[in-house]
């Protein structure tokens, strides 16, 4: 399962070339493998670079949603489902408690399950959080992002209004770095206690090499099993 | 005890005391030994597994492997126990076991010495074992150790009562507070016949006594993970298992002697101490592959469970069986035992039926089942 | 409670007003999680432990006293009932009536000071580590470690991921590994089978 | 005369610490309980100790290689978990799964769900106090079902059998002769557990009202599964949110009415009485040839830029896996739902007020799996 280097790197690079039409900025693939030795590969179809963002139809759950919550700017899009398809609304970051709550409240939406809050990291279009509700009465489903910069990624933090959140926002802070305010106990949750300050899965952050050999000096003659 | 037949001949009873006595300890710690292979053994045998078949021919050789092993561990003692405490915790609970085999007459003849008060004797001692576990728990200082020593404590008090007054009823049928004699009290008929409340109220409070499975809080392994004996390692923890399991021989053996009749009950006193010996085995072993069972197919009780258990049925029922030995015994009605008979086994099935009924006061629903076709709406 | 928000770096101190002469007092970098974990995962001290008798009698009847020590410890080793991740199930399963480990006198203990053998089933992780490390320490002597499965061994399909030790041999001495990602209840035996091979070998302890 | 200060002795609250190493704790999970006697005040629950990147690590293999990552994290439900990580990338895709590899799929996750259901019956029971023989009774018919996943996949415990667009291989040939004598045992052994315990007096007196949890607080923290369903919320995702074949087959949905630690019991019990029938529906409409796998297959696995948001009702409940992906073989962002996470938020809530006792049980019955906790 471990990844074998060899294919891993050339992964690596292929990955990175691949779908970003490649503004010079990013073109800096980790390996900048000289072209004449890499095969030439067939010419690929131009792959489309970002998911379309097809509006939901008329009537459909995000026109209640902006009804429940005037004035403020969701830009909504359709979202697949292994039941079909489901409404995405993209949400500024102050305007997200007010959206929450009338999503909860509302009789026509009643969206009080909230299953997975997850953090997405960007690289450079920051860091976005991703929250998909469900009604057991309407049967609805609602994903509702929102997206915050890297230097200052402060989310307002849905613990009260969800205690399902409290542990998933504990979790993505722990992961992501991004700080839930008004969470009633930020501590972290799946690091040590004391490593604030470090984001597994941030996309900065690489895989660690794997040591070539352990434990020799731990025990004399525990490596060569002598006797 | 084998010295005190006539054939040995050694006049001072001092002297004869002293054998015996080391005689009764080689024999009772090669029997604990084997008592720990045949748990393994019969437990594994209800649970569909082999149990230890590699050390030895059928796993013989296991007990004394273990002992040896136990034998040269290495001593830990926790760096902040309390060192008296730590220390006098192995003997506060290995001595009383030790103790009460004293007064047990194994045959008719084979008894270290003949206590007119056998009974009280074995009960007040067995009952000394709770400091024990205080002290282990309280020396070893952990949280685990503690909260198993109170517990322990708790259990062994309030089920010593029930215990007592179990033992009343009988000593008012037989009129006599010496083992020796209420077995001859038995010739025609085991006292279980008379007795089955008082039968049933022992059983549970010496199950609880010697804190085997149903009631096995102390130790719970699942709560309080080896609870008082967690701290303890080596040779000084299996001293701990040593008198776990002395307590369950005196206990059957008590329960043999008392309830069926022991050694006198088909056959009466004369037919040879090989017999005798053979049927006091056997009857001890009924309570003994009972303890096992118990032990495998019993989950835990709660702690206030247990309490209310003793306080709230068991000695209400020991109460109720006393006053009704007391009211036949005094006013001599013609057929006593069909009374004695009547009265008790009817209090018996009352608390058979009061713990049947305890769990299914409240009526439960049942569960509800939606077919997965019809798009049936949410309860909620 | 750790502070809240999380800096990047740590805030550079303000330099008030320098005293001339006085040495210019570097502060001290404010250690970053990561460092103070690093700290915590040194190795356990590995001490073989004395045999007791040898004191008692040192030269007398040593080898027969070591043979039969060798294969009393062999024949009864009690683990500590500690799954870490999927090869705790087929440790588990191990026990369970189709495999049977109570057949060669092995019987799970939930204590360390009661067991002789630790068998590291799963993946070590850093957050961890220092509480298997307490464990080993708690055991009392004559002790052996089994590394059960690929995670123990060297990080498994988990070893690029840096929240992960690269084996647990790292921070205990390890007698026997398992390979195998689980290993089958057969492999563990035969570890175990393996580690009573090594016992009657090694019987200085 | 007693002294001032004396008469109010104030009872000290006692922490202690059930460590990551614990009998009863499933793992390596760790909760302080603060208690005062034996009642229990407050709980901290701490988790992490196996958090060992399985995202971060499928973020970096293709999607080939990303379904053993699956199976390791949710170690006593795999096929659920290998069923959603599969469903996400085919819809993905747009993949269409060829009938027989279908109802295979379903034959062998409902037969996980039976072995997931065993480990449960086990690990209860020595919760509640039994010595084992629980376990050994649930072990005997679970090594019968892991025959059956040896024979087909090839591992006991770690299969990586199904893969994107239909399954690794073809059956063994005996395949449905071997299921059917192995749901003949199962039968017997579900009906075994259910005269060990259920009836039990100390059993019912163990586990009735304890822990009770009420449907709009199981519905705020996000509860799934068996748990939801004790707590009486008729949610089940194989009829509301259908997946797959499901809606094929007809199957009984237990619903509980206390929420207490029983109700989850026999709804996991029930459960398992369902999936026996399902998979005996599931064989008797099995197609006996067919291609497992669809004719064009591109070598490499390439999705189209997007995301998706998978779910999967496995034994622990809704399995989700919100897939994001910016074209390319690999996967972005792969965020796995567990539903033992969610479940176990709401330890804290179950367990205030009850007995120290009790917090093992309200553990034991919320079945959790610590790597699907920690990831």
């Amino acid at each position: 399962m471990t990844l074998p280097d060899g294919q891993e790197e050339e992964a690596q690079g292929d990955a990175g070339a691949a779908p970003e039409t490649p503004p010079p900025a990013e073109a800096a693939a980790p390996t900048p493998k000289p072209a004449a030795e890499r095969p030439a590969r067939p010419a690929k179809e131009a792959e489309p670079k970002e998911a379309p963002r097809i509006p939901p139809p008329a009537g459909s759950i995000n026109e209640i949603l902006a009804a429940a919550v005037p004035g403020v700017a969701m830009l909504a899009y359709m979202v697949p489902t292994l039941q079909g398809e489901a409404v995405a609304v993209e949400v500024g970051r102050d305007d997200l408690v007010p959206v929450m709550t009338a999503a909860r409240d509302d009789k026509r939406l009643d969206l009080k399950y909230l299953r997975c809050l997850s953090g997405v990291d960007w690289q450079d279009e920051g860091l976005e959080v991703v929250y998909h509700l469900s009604s057991f009465t309407t049967r609805h489903q609602l994903t509702v992002k929102t997206r915050v910069t890297y230097d200052d990624p402060v989310v307002p933090s849905l613990a009260s209004l969800f205690p399902a959140a409290n542990w998933h926002e504990r979790e993505t802070r722990d992961m992501f770095g991004i700080v839930f305010d008004g969470h009633p106990n930020l501590v972290p949750l799946l690091l040590p206690d004391d490593m604030t300050d470090h984001f597994p899965l941030r996309k900065d952050n690489p895989l660690q090499e794997i040591e070539e050999w352990q434990g020799e000096n731990l025990r004399e003659g525990a490596g060569e099993g002598e006797e | 005890m084998l010295l005190a037949a006539p054939s040995f001949g050694i006049s001072q009873p001092a002297v004869r005391a002293l054998l015996a006595l080391i005689v009764i300890t080689m024999v009772m710690t090669v029997a604990v030994a084997y008592a720990t292979w045949y748990e393994r053994k019969i437990i594994a045998r209800i649970q569909q597994r082999l149990g230890p078949t590699r050390t030895g021919p059928f796993g013989l050789v296991q007990p004394i492997a273990d002992m040896l092993k136990l034998l040269v561990k290495e001593d830990l003692r926790p760096a902040d126990a309390d060192p008296v405490a730590w220390e006098l915790a192995v003997f506060g609970i290995f001595v009383p076991a030790f103790l009460a085999v004293v007064a047990v007459p194994f045959t008719a003849d084979w008894l270290v010495s003949s206590l007119p008060l056998s009974l009280l004797y074995l009960l007040a001692v067995s009952g000394l074992s709770f400091i024990g576990f205080l002290m282990a728990g309280w020396g070893s200082n952990s949280k685990y150790a503690l909260l198993g020593g109170m517990r322990a404590a708790a259990q062994l008090i309030s089920y010593e009562i029930p215990l007592i007054l179990a033992m009343i009823g009988v000593v008012m049928v037989t009129r006599s507070a010496d083992v020796y004699s209420i077995i001859l009290f038995q010739d025609r008929v085991p006292l279980i016949v008379w007795q089955p409340l008082g039968f049933l109220i022992f059983l549970t409070a010496s199950i609880a006594e010697l804190e085997r499975q149903p009631f096995d809080i102390p130790t719970g392994e699942s709560e309080v993970a080896g609870g008082v004996f967690i701290e303890f390692s080596g040779i000084r923890w299996s001293m701990f298992q040593l008198t776990s399991y002395v307590n369950m021989y005196v206990f059957s053996l008590l329960g043999a002697f008392v309830f069926l009749g022991g050694w006198e009950w088909p056959f009466g006193r004369d037919v040879g101490w090989g017999y005798q010996l053979l049927l006091t085995s056997a009857k001890m072993s009924l309570f003994i592959v009972f303890y096992l069972w118990a032990r495998a197919t019993f989950p835990r009780l709660r702690v206030d469970q247990l309490m209310s258990y003793a306080w709230k049925v068991l000695i209400p029922f020991a109460l109720v069986q006393i006053f009704l030995n007391g009211l036949f015994i005094v006013y001599d009605p013609p057929y006593v035992d069909a009374f004695l008979l009547v009265s008790s086994g009817l209090g018996a099935a009352a608390l058979v039926t009061l713990v049947y009924q305890s769990v299914r006061v409240k009526p439960r629903l049942p569960l509800q089942m939606f077919s997965n076709t019809v798009e049936a709406r949410s309860v909620v | 409670m750790a502070e809240v928000i999380a800096q990047k770096a740590p805030p550079a101190t303000t330099p008030e007003k320098q005293i001339e002469g006085a040495p210019v007092v570097v502060p001290e970098r404010e250690k970053t999680g990561v460092e103070r974990e690093a700290e915590r995962l040194t190795p356990a001290p590995y001490e073989p432990g004395t045999a007791l008798y040898r004191q008692v009698l040192p030269g007398i009847m040593q080898m027969p006293v070591d043979a039969l020590l060798a294969f009393a410890r062999e024949s009864s080793l009690w683990p500590m009932t500690f799954g870490l991740a999927c090869c705790a199930i087929e440790m588990i399963a191990t026990y369970m009536p189709h495999y049977d480990l109570d057949r060669f006198g092995i019987v799970p203990w939930p204590s360390p000071r009661q067991s002789d053998v630790m068998i590291v089933s799963g993946t070590v992780t850093k957050k961890m580590a220092p509480a298997v490390k307490l464990l080993y320490e708690q055991m009392p002597n004559p002790k052996w470690v089994i590394a059960m499965g690929a995670c123990a061994t060297n990080g498994g399909p988990y070893t690029r991921y840096d929240r992960v030790l690269q084996g647990v041999d790292k921070i205990i001495p390890v007698d026997v590994y398992v390979p195998g990602c689980p290993p089958r209840p057969e492999a563990l035996m035969d570890g175990f089978i393996a580690l009573q091979h090594k016992i009657m070998e090694e019987r200085s302890k | 005369m007693v002294a001032e200060h004396e008469q109010g002795l104030d009872i000290v609250d006692m922490p202690i610490n059930m460590g990551p190493q614990h009998p009863s704790t499933h793992g390596v999970f760790r909760m302080v309980l603060v208690i005062s006697g034996e009642k229990v005040v407050d709980v901290t629950p701490h988790i992490g100790y196996m958090h060992r990147g399985g995202e971060k690590l499928m973020e970096a293999m293709d999607y080939r290689q990303g379904i053993g990552y699956a199976d390791r994290t949710e170690y006593l439900a795999q096929f659920s978990a290998e069923l959603g990580y599969c469903l996400a990338v085919e819809k993905l895709m747009g993949i269409e799964v060829p009938e027989r590899a279908e109802y295979i799929r379903i034959i062998l996750t409902e037969l996980n769900r039976l072995s997931s259901h065993f480990m449960f019956m086990g690990a209860f029971g020595i919760d509640s106090g039994l010595f084992g023989t629980s376990f050994t009774y649930a072990f005997r018919e679970r090594e019968y079902i892991q025959d059956v996943f040896e024979e087909v996949s090839g591992d006991r415990l770690m299969y990586a059998y199904f893969r994107v667009g239909g399954l690794a291989w073809e059956v063994t040939d005996n395949f449905t002769q071997r299921v059917h004598e192995v749901l003949k045992k199962t039968q017997k052994g579900i009906k075994d557990l259910d005269d060990l315990l259920t009836k039990n007096e100390i059993f019912m007196a163990r586990c009735q009202n304890i822990g009770a949890f009420t449907a709009d607080r199981a519905i705020a923290y996000g509860l799934s599964g068996p748990l939801l369903r004790a707590s009486g919320v008729n949610w089940d995702l194989r009829r509301d949110e259908p997946y797959s074949i499901y809606p094929r087959f007809t199957f009984q949905i237990p619903v509980g009415n206390y929420g207490d630690v029983y109700d989850r019991y026999l709804v996991r019990l029930e459960e398992m009485r369902q999936s026996v029938s399902i998979i005996e529906q599931a064989l008797e409409k099995l197609p006996p040839e067919g291609p497992i796998v669809p004719e064009k297959m591109p070598r490499r696995l390439r999705t189209p830029p997007g995301e998706v948001y998978a779910k999967v009702e496995s034994p622990r409940g809704e399995w989700g896996v919100y897939l994001v992906s910016k074209g390319g073989d690999k996967p972005y962002r792969l965020k796995m739902r567990s539903p033992s996470f969610c479940n176990l938020s709401a330890l804290r809530e179950m367990t205030v007020g009850q007995f120290l006792a009790d917090a093992v049980m309200i553990l034991g019955s919320m079945d959790i799996v610590l790597c699907d906790v920690d990831r």
